[in-house]
This record gives C-alpha cells, structure tokens and sequence, in this order.
C-alpha cells in the first residue's frame, strides 16, 4: 500500500505529463484532443504497470549479477521502445486515441514518467510484488490525474480567464491546486 | 400604443444569488454562536477579518477585470468564502493566516478562473489548503473547549484581540497552558502511542458522541445543514453521499478492530466532517451537476477524509479530499450526463 | 566489459529492426489517420489544396506532406478542427490556396446562353449539374458545393458563382 | 396512474378573471389583415387580386408545398391589398398580407356539409386540410400534412390536447365548456381519418367545469373509443410530448414523430374546428382569444374572426386599465412580447396577456450562473441548462450537440427558477441555429462525398468497361491477321 502512494506521488508530481501532452495547455474544445489525451494515459498507463515488474527483473536478473548495473537508463529507454512497439501493434485502429503522426514510439520513451518509475523500482522495490505493486498504482494514478486535467481543460475553454492568465498561467495555476490536493496524501507513507 | 418587449418567459420566481448565498450564511450562524460559547471571541475576530479582507480583494480584482462592483460585491459569494475559511483556522490564529488565506482564495482560486461561477475549485478549501501546507505549526494551537467541569485558563476578550494581533501570547500566558489538541488530533496521538481506544476515550475532553463542545457545534452545523435542504437551497445527494462515506469504512473498520479505530459517531460529529458535508462539499460552483455525479463526488470526499484521517499525515482531509474530488468534477461531469428525454442511452 | 559491449550491439541491432519493421505498421495506421482527417474535411472536391480532392489531401496531410490550413472551403474552423487532431497548434487558412468566403457560393448557369455540351457536367466532381447533350443543363442548388470547377470549361462562359440566395431570386 | 413529468413548475394559474363570463362572439370587424404565412412550413400562394370582391369563407390563398395550410377570408368585402404588414409571430420582418375591407354585406360562401363517414381516411386528410385547419394550440402546425404522416396500418391512438398549462391561458377551458360536444365530433372525424382505435380526451386537473362538460357529452355520444383522463397542473404538462407520456407513458424518440409511437396528439380546438368544417361547411376563419390579465377592464374569452386587429379586442374588453408593462400573445411563459396592439389576430392567437408590472415578475440583472442545479431540477426534457448554459457561451458545438440543445423545448421553466436570473430560454434559442447550421453542412458535406466517390466508381467502371471493349478488339485484329496471314 505505501509504495503504490510514493510513486503515485512522486510520477505525477514529477513528470511534466501535463505540459508535454499536445494541445493540453490552452483550454481546448473538440473531443479530438481529449481522446488524444485519453491515448497517452493509457499508453503510459500500460507502461508503467508492464515495464515496473520488468525492469524490477531484469535488474535482478541480468543488471546486477553482471555488475552492469550503470546501463539501467539505456537498458531501460530500450524496454519502453519494446513496448511501445508492441503497444503499437494492439492499438492499431484506435488512432483516435493517438492521432499523433510518431506513433507510441516516440511518446513513450519520451514519458518521464516511464523511467522513473523503473528506476525508482529497481532501488526501492525490494520483492517482484511490490514492484507490480508500484507499477500499477502509478499507472493508474497518472491516466486519472491526466484525464482529470484534460476535462477540467476542456471545461475551462469557457471561463473568461483575464487576458494575462491565458494558456500557460492558468494551466500552471490548475496544476499546482491539483499538487496541493495531492500534498495532503504525504504521511500516508511511513518509510 | 405600444409597448416594450423582452424575450419569453416574461414571469420568474422571486429570487437572487443574494438570497442564496445569505441563507447559506444564515444557516451557519447556530454553529458560529456555539463556537463562541465554547472557544471564546477569538474565532469573531477571524470572521471579521477574513470577510473584511475577502471582500478587499474581490473589489481590487473586479477593479482589475473592470467589472460592476456593487452586484458582484453584495452576492455574498466572498463573505461565504471568508466565513469558511476563518471558521477552519484556531480561534487565536495570528491575524495574517487569515488574511493570507482568504486574499489568496478569493484572488487566485476564483478570479484567476473568471470569477463568480467559474472557479472549479473551492475557493474555501484553496486557502486552507495553502495555509495547512505552509503554516502547520499555527495551525495546531486550538484552544479547549470552555466546559464548567473544566478549570481550564480562560483567555479573555482581550488576550485573544492581543494575542491575534500582536501575534504572540501576552506575558501572564503560556501556549501549552492554554492550547490543547483537538479531539482528532488527540486521537490520533493516543493511538499512534500504541493506547486502546478505550483508554484514549477516558480522556476527559471526550463526551458521549465526540469530542465535548466540538460535538454541539457539529450537532448544530447539521441542524443548518438540514434547515437548507429543506429550503432546497442545496440537495442532499452530495451531504448524504459524503457522511455515508465517512461512516461506513468507519463502522466497519471499528467493527474490524474496535480497539484500533474509532467508531461512526465519534468521526461524524469530530473535525469538519459536518462543515464539510453540508456547507463546504455543496459549494454548487465546484460541485458535480448531475445527481449522480454529486453522489460519486459526495462518496469520493467522504471516502479520501476517511482515507487522511486514519491513514494520513494530516489530522482533518476534509479539505484536500474537497480539492482533490474539486479536481475530478470536470471528469465526473464527463461521464455522468444523465438521460434526456427521447434518447435511449 | 566485454558483456557491456555485446549488449550494446545487441541494442542498436534491436532499434534498426524497430525502424524497419515500424515502416509497416505506420502505412497501415496512416490510412487509418486518412479517413478519419476526411471526414472533417468540407467535401468540395476543389483542389484549390493543390490536391485533386479532400481525399487525397486528407492522405497528404496524414503522410505529412500537406499542412492543415490549405482549405480554404473549410476555413479556420475547419484548420482548427485538425489541428486539434493532429495535436497541432492551430493556423489560419493560408492565402495562397484561395480565399475564405464569408457566404459559400453555387454556380448558376444562364439557362438561356447553355448550349448543352456537357462539358461541365464531367467536369463537376459532385454530379450537381443535369442536362444533356444539346440540352440545356441546370444546377441542382442544394447540391452543389461551390467548387467552381464548372467555370473554366463553359465554351459559352454561361455559368457564374452566385450566394445561394441570390439564385434564390434570380 | 399518470407517470410523473420531471421536473415542472406549479404556476398561479391567473386563469378564474377570464372564465367568468360566457364566449362572446365580436361582430365582424372593418378590415381584417390576413397574413399568408401565419402558419408553420411553407407560405400559401394568393388565389385573388387587389380590388377583387370575395365572401366569407372563400379561398383566398392555396397551400402549395407538402407542409402549408390554406386561407380563407374570414369577412365578405373587397381585397384592398396584398403587402408586407408587421405579424405577431417571429419573422424577420414584416409579411406579405391580404387586406380585406368589410363591404357589411356579410354574404358567406355556401360549402355543402359532407358526411365524413363517406370518405376514405386519406381523403378525408385531405379534405380537412382544404378547410385551412391548423394546430391551434400556438404551433400553428398545418393538420393535414401532420394526419398524413400520422397514418399507420395498426391504428394509432388519438390523444386530444385539453391541457392548456400555460398561465393566463383559457381558451381551451371555454371551448370545453360551451362546445364539448363539437369537440367529440372532431374527436370521431379524426379517429376516421387515422383509424383510431382510441382517442384520449387530457385536461388538466384545475379544469373541473370543463372536465364535467366534456365527461357528460362523453356519456351522452356513449362512443367507447373515447377516454377523458385528468392530469396534474404543472407547467408544461400541456406540451405535445408531455401529454403523450402522461397518456402512453412513453416517450416520443428525439429524432422522431409521435406516430413513430403509434400516437397522434391534436388540440381539442383544432377538433372543434374540423368539426365546423365538416359539419357546418365553415373553413377556420374564426377562432377563440382569451383576453386576460390586469391591465384589461373585462377580461373574457372573445370569438373573433381572424385577422381582426387587437386594438378593436380591447377595446370589446373595456379597453386598457394602467400602464401595461407588456402585451403578451400566449401565456406568461412562452407567450411573444408583442412592439404594439395594431397588429391582427392570427390562427396561432389563443391569448392576449395586456400586462401591468406586478402580473408580471421581470428579469433584472443578469449575474453568473452558480452551477446551483435548480434549472436541471425544473426542466421537463431532463436537460443540464447549466451545463447547456456554459457551452453556450464558448459556442462549442459539439459539447452542445452531445447534451441535447435540440432537445430543448423552450419552456422557460430553467429562466423561471434561475436565482441569477439568466435568459437561458432565449440563450437557447440564439444557439440552436448555428447548431443546426452545422449540423446540415455536415449532412451536405457526407452527401458530397457520397457523390464523389460514386462518380469516381462510375468512371473508373466506364474506364473499365472501353478498357475490356478495346482488348477485345484488338485481340480479334490480331486473330484475323494470323488467319488471314
């Protein structure tokens, strides 16, 4: 339970999923851009729960028998490349859920949040469980807190924000209140 | 002859933003009276202050947006949002905790978004937010309840005006002489400290329901709460929604290990869950729309209060459910419209 | 060391396989893309996009050879409309391809001056003109989509762009 | 037991000050001012030319297209004009009228009483269409292309409108009253031209005189097909789709007709006046105005030959007592805010509200909406006006497509329980145009295509087809050159 909050935490607050995701900083209308959202998030979603227990193993398996362990990023940029792949493959026709012309590929090895939760797994995580355990509650804290921004974007298309707090400010400010909410959450972890 | 014209319909019924937001006000003043009664004048002052400065700064940001001063002024939107937040913070909290706070709310977390009716999050709940994070220390000096079988030192009118504004206590007073923990707060530390609820129940400053004193304001926050609903000023999916979340995980875990958990009673009527319920959560701006969507956002609350309390670092999550479920509003608005009539789905 | 080695071999070995086999699958997911950037195009089939039709533009744009705001039939909402599929910034309509009318227009044909040569009846992507050959022809309003591609190929120019409600009166 | 209606508003009726005193009908009037277009669908065409005499009763316009009505003359005399004249209906701007000078001969033209029975149902639509009969609950909706659509092979159920939930309102209630038994008439005359099985008679529970009237001409015709049920008074359980739920208990399909439920509703004065043309030969040329609220000395319910200007109907009703805050056509909530009382009586007519302030409680300033939920609660189609309210201000359409603006059926009950006081009836109405509009020129656009890609194949077939032709060709030169060879 406590590892599933950290990561939460530490993914969503750290990776900058909110500024990266096209079209999500002005307020938006049309539904194309939310499904674009939609696609990331469960895109990084999958990631996050597939490559958390993977890294874990192969940490465990290869890494550090082989004493190679300074190659965890490379290694790991490759696995999430493997993945996306395969992503690609099974969704195929949802292209209304990625319209971008790259394709998962570049997305995903671009998602900081990918390689933090591998990294952080491969110290952290001491047993396979509690890896799969971290990969799932980030991933599911990231798709909810992304889509929960990209609808709160689109319903602000319509609030008459002051000239000086279009796109970018006001983006921020939302971001930070949702943080804060998120800050009452510490303390759940008693490391 | 001939005559003005307007568009249809040309009748409607006798009412006003004003009227809402002063019957919302109206409902609190039993709860307000009480919190005197119990913990001095010290939160009166709190009141005057955080209204006084909500009101300033939704002036100097209409000002700024060049907007109508009087309508938005007198709405009684701001002075909602400054009573909350003052009856959230400790009655001799130094007086720029409230000023920050409400400036803060009223300034960032509702005009920022476009003013009255646009900001998705509540306004209230922003502030305190901000101010739980920032100030945690001044945020704990809560006094004791004012009980006859208690001699606890009483500060009077004036040590609270002085303590408030001056910001520290005067001479012939000391902090930990005065303060003591809220019934939350104290029990979490006794549980923390491995005591049975029992033992920490024997506290003296724990009455039947609650804690004593903080469960006769609850008791009448509900009375308002109630006097509302059947104004129909509010509905009563998100207050029901929300203390059934609260007191279910809390029944059942008291029911899992009655030692380690406090019972359904104690977490309805302690902390804010009341003020949350009926006054906080049902802040129609920065609410769901449909019924159904204010009962999962009810529920949500309900259930991430639970959630800090218990498991949490911060004493009362009544406000950083409120935002976090503020945050999901648009997603459960998404999902939740209900059936219109003539279409199946 | 030498282990570090292989595997990095091993990786750039990967990663070339990941580029060739990608190649496929993009072909495939880009058709996907055209249909569905077609269906929000406005259907004039003007080629004032440098393309013999919105399909084919739509095909362009998703290959990304076109950009989002040569429509000008579509105008700024319609460039706005793709750029919000494609995660684009959105652009105003592009000058060089036409500009944007602020009422659509229909061809109406001078029924009188048609000497019937059907030349614009081929040359009307839609079929919006009926009449045959050494009859006279006539627009069918409603159906047209103002493409103007009847204009140029009229022997006898009988055939000017009016708005809709002035062929109304006319 | 009648299924609830979501939603609705209890409304002060204002309905006892015009119910007192029996119909009057007013003598014809010195002109009358008959507009061509005071009907939904198409304009009808003039049949006559300035200074030609006609009779009352006599076609002065045809209906032409499928959705139109017929007009006829509603007094003898001379056409003085065909011109644009101001209506009281939304136009944008005035429309083209037959003016029509009273020559007080009074001279009717005779049209023979037909028997309906003889008739088949088709025909009968038709025949009831050429008595100019509209729907005259305020649509105006022309009778005979709705019967015409109405007409299905398993009979469907006849619901007759007596509900009238608008405040002010009375007309229907007279008509129930004094002509209830012509109301059944028309009641069998429809159920023959639709083959109806069953004809439900809905007034609304705070009609009890009417209800009685129309139970004992009920009792007296002992016709079984026909059923009065009552309904409770909530605004707008008086609307087309609210009845036909409160009656079947379902619920007409957004994108559909009523029929498409085997329903056909009618109001019961459009009965009474298809029962007039059948039996006494007498088109709509006249109809009942309920002329009602404070600022009129004798408020009443008045037959009034159509076309007659509303000054002359005040005036029959002890002329203006105050200053009128507005003069309302229909009722308080979606009656039309009329500029003057020149303008002349029209078949949508039911009732004249002359105004002063306290019957009226009129908007003030507008604030912003507080998402408070009472509009979602009032609204009878089950709508989110808020959530309409807020798209509506970005004009996002397809946010609003996807919550049913086109759903929404004006009523005012959002406005009326507003505590901001927003026009959402009128914000509404201002964004269903450009909502339609694109909706077509998305339907223009899949039919283009369509085309398109049809051509396309036509071509390439064509293309295909000389390819074959000239291979063949070609493969019989080369076979005569080796045989010839």
């Amino acid at each position: 339970m406590s590892s599933l909050l950290i990561i939460l935490l530490g993914s969503v607050l750290v990776s900058y999923f909110a500024l990266t995701t096209p079209g999500i900083v002005q307020p938006f209308a049309s539904d194309d851009v939310f499904d674009g959202a939609v696609g990331v998030a469960i895109a990084t979603a999958i990631g996050l729960m597939l490559l958390s227990p993977l890294a874990w193993l192969v940490d465990r398996l290869a890494l550090r028998p082989l004493h190679i362990e300074f190659l965890a990023p490379t290694i790991f940029v490759v696995l999430a490349v493997l993945l996306a792949l395969c992503l690609e493959a099974v969704f195929r026709r949802q292209t209304h859920w990625l319209p971008l012309r790259m394709g998962f590929v570049l997305l995903l090895t671009t998602q900081g949040a990918l390689l933090g939760v591998m990294l952080q797994g491969r110290v952290r995580s001491d047993t396979l469980q509690e890896a799969v355990l971290a990969g799932a509650g980030a991933g599911i804290g990231f798709a909810a807190l992304l889509l929960a921004f990209a609808s709160m974007q689109q319903r602000l298309r319509a609030a008459e924000v002051p000239a000086v707090f279009q796109l970018a400010p006001a983006a921020l400010v939302t971001i930070g209140i949702m943080a804060l909410a998120l800050m009452g959450l510490t303390g759940l972890v008693r490391e | 002859m001939t005559f003005a014209t307007s568009p249809a319909p040309h009748v409607i019924a006798p009412n006003s933003v004003r009227r809402v937001m002063g019957l919302v006000l109206f409902a609190l003043a039993p709860a307000i009276v009480m919190h005197v009664v119990f913990f001095g004048v010290g939160l009166l002052v709190q009141l005057f202050l955080g209204v006084i400065v909500a009101l300033v700064s939704e002036a100097i940001a209409l000002k700024l947006r060049r907007k109508a001063l009087q309508p938005f002024l007198t709405d009684g939107s701001a002075i909602i949002t400054g009573v909350l937040l003052a009856m959230c913070l400790p009655p001799l909290a130094p007086w720029w905790l409230v000023v920050s706070g409400s400036a803060f709310a009223v300034l960032l977390a509702k005009h920022l978004y476009g003013g009255l009716g646009a900001n998705p999050f509540n306004p209230a709940m922003v502030g305190y937010a901000v101010l739980l994070v920032s100030f945690p220390a001044q945020l704990t000096q809560w006094l004791p309840p004012q009980l006859a079988d208690l001699q606890l030192l009483r500060p009077g009118v004036g040590d609270a005006c002085y303590t408030i504004f001056m910001g520290h206590l005067p001479a012939h007073l000391t902090w930990d002489a005065i303060t003591s923990p809220t019934p939350l707060t104290s029990m979490r530390n006794s549980l923390s400290m491995g005591l049975t609820m029992q033992e920490a129940q024997a506290n003296p400053m724990f009455g039947s329901l609650g804690g004593r004193g903080w469960d006769w304001i609850n008791l009448c926050i509900l009375g308002g709460g109630v006097w509302l609903l059947v104004l129909r000023i509010i509905r009563w999916h998100i207050p029901f929604a929300m203390l059934a979340a609260i007191a279910i995980p809390a029944a059942v875990m008291n029911a899992v290990d009655p030692g380690a958990y406090p019972g359904m009673t104690f977490h309805l009527t302690a902390g804010a869950s009341m003020l949350g319920a009926f006054f906080i959560a049902t802040d129609p701006i920065s609410a769901a729309t449909s019924n159904r969507g204010k009962l999962m956002y009810g529920a949500g609350i309900g259930l991430i209060t639970y959630v800090i309390r218990t498991w949490g670092g911060y004493p009362d999550g009544v406000a950083f459910a409120v935002l976090m479920m503020n945050a999901a509003v648009p997603l459960i608005d998404r999902y939740t419209v209900p059936r219109v009539y003539g279409h199946t789905r | 060391m030498i282990v570090a080695i292989l595997i990095m071999i091993a990786i750039g070995t990967v990663l070339a396989a990941v580029l060739a086999g990608s190649a496929s699958s993009t072909a495939q997911r880009e058709q996907l893309l055209t249909e569905r950037i077609n269906e929000r195009l406005p259907q004039t089939q003007c080629g004032r996009c440098t393309f013999t039709g919105c399909k084919p533009y739509a095909a362009a744009i998703a290959r990304g050879e076109a950009d989002i705001n040569q429509c000008p039939p579509g105008g700024d909402a319609t460039a706005k409309v793709l750029a919000d599929l494609l995660g684009r910034p959105p652009k105003p309509v592009d000058p060089r391809f036409g500009v944007v009318l602020p009422q659509p227009l229909v061809a109406w044909i001078d029924e009188p001056a048609c000497i019937g040569c059907t030349k614009c009846i081929q040359a009307c992507p839609v079929d919006a003109i009926v009449g045959a050959s050494k009859f006279m022809h006539t627009v069918i309003t409603a159906q047209c989509t103002g493409c103007e591609l009847c204009v140029p190929p009229c022997p006898v120019d009988c055939i000017e762009m009016r708005t809709v409600t002035e062929v109304a009166l006319s | 037991m009648t299924p609830a209606l979501h939603g609705g508003l209890r409304l002060p009726g204002n309905k006892q000050r015009s119910t007192q005193k029996p119909l009057r009908l007013l003598p014809a009037p010195a002109q009358v001012v008959l507009p061509l277009d005071q009907h939904a669908g198409a304009a009808a065409i003039a049949q006559v030319k300035v200074g030609d005499r006609v009779l009352r009763g006599q076609l002065i316009a045809r209906a032409d297209s499928e959705i139109s009505a017929s007009l006829h003359a509603s007094i003898a005399g001379t056409v003085r004009a065909i011109e644009p004249r101001p209506v009281p209906y939304h136009r944008n701007g005035p429309s083209i009228c037959i003016v029509i000078d009273n020559d007080g001969s009074d001279a009717a033209v005779s049209v023979a009483a037909v028997d309906y029975a003889a008739f088949d149902p088709r025909a009968l639509c038709e025949y009831i269409g050429n008595g100019g009969i509209v729907g005259l609950g305020g649509a105006a909706f022309p009778t005979a292309p709705k019967l015409r659509r109405g007409q299905r092979s398993d009979g469907p159920q006849l619901i007759l409108n007596g509900a009238e939930c608008e405040p002010w309102i009375s007309c229907d209630d007279m008509l129930m009253r004094e002509h209830a038994q012509q109301i059944l008439r028309g009641a069998a005359i429809l159920c023959h031209a639709l083959q109806a099985t069953r004809c439900t008679v809905v007034i609304e529970d705070d009609k009890p005189v009417a209800e009685s009237a129309m139970r004992a001409a009920q009792a007296a015709l002992h016709d079984e097909r026909i059923v009065i049920q009552s309904v409770p008074t909530i605004y707008p359980a008086g609307g087309e789709n609210q009845v036909i739920t409160a009656v079947t208990g379902l619920e007409v399909p957004a994108s559909g007709l009523p029929s498409d439920i085997g329903v056909l509703c009618h109001n019961v004065g459009t009965a009474a006046a298809i029962a007039r043309w059948i039996d006494n030969g007498e088109p709509l040329i006249r109809r009942i105005v309920t002329v009602t609220g404070s600022g009129v000395c004798e408020p009443g319910n008045l037959e009034v030959w159509l076309g007659t200007p509303m000054s002359e109907l005040i005036v029959r009703s002890g002329g203006y007592a105050g200053s009128i805050a507005r003069l309302l056509m229909g009722g308080s909530m979606m009656g039309l805010a009329l500029p003057g009382d020149d303008l002349p009586v029209v078949k949508a007519s039911n009732c004249l509200v002359a105004a002063l302030p306290e019957d009226l409680h009129l908007r003030g300033m507008e604030m912003p909406c507080i998402r408070c939920g009472n509009c979602s609660e009032a609204c009878p189609v089950m709508l989110l006006p808020q959530q309409l309210h807020w798209f509506a201000r970005s004009d996002d359409c397809a946010a609003l497509e996807s919550l049913g603006l086109m759903d929404c059926i004006e009523c005012g009950c959002c406005d009326y329980v507003c505590p901001s006081q927003i026009p959402l009836a009128q914000r509404f109405r201002e964004a269903k145009p450009a909502l339609i509009e694109r909706l077509t020129s998305r339907q223009q656009a899949l039919q283009a295509r369509q085309r398109y890609e049809a051509r396309d194949e036509r071509l390439e077939r064509i293309e295909a087809q000389r390819q074959a032709k000239l291979a063949e060709k070609r493969k019989a030169m080369t076979q005569n050159n080796q045989s010839g060879g």
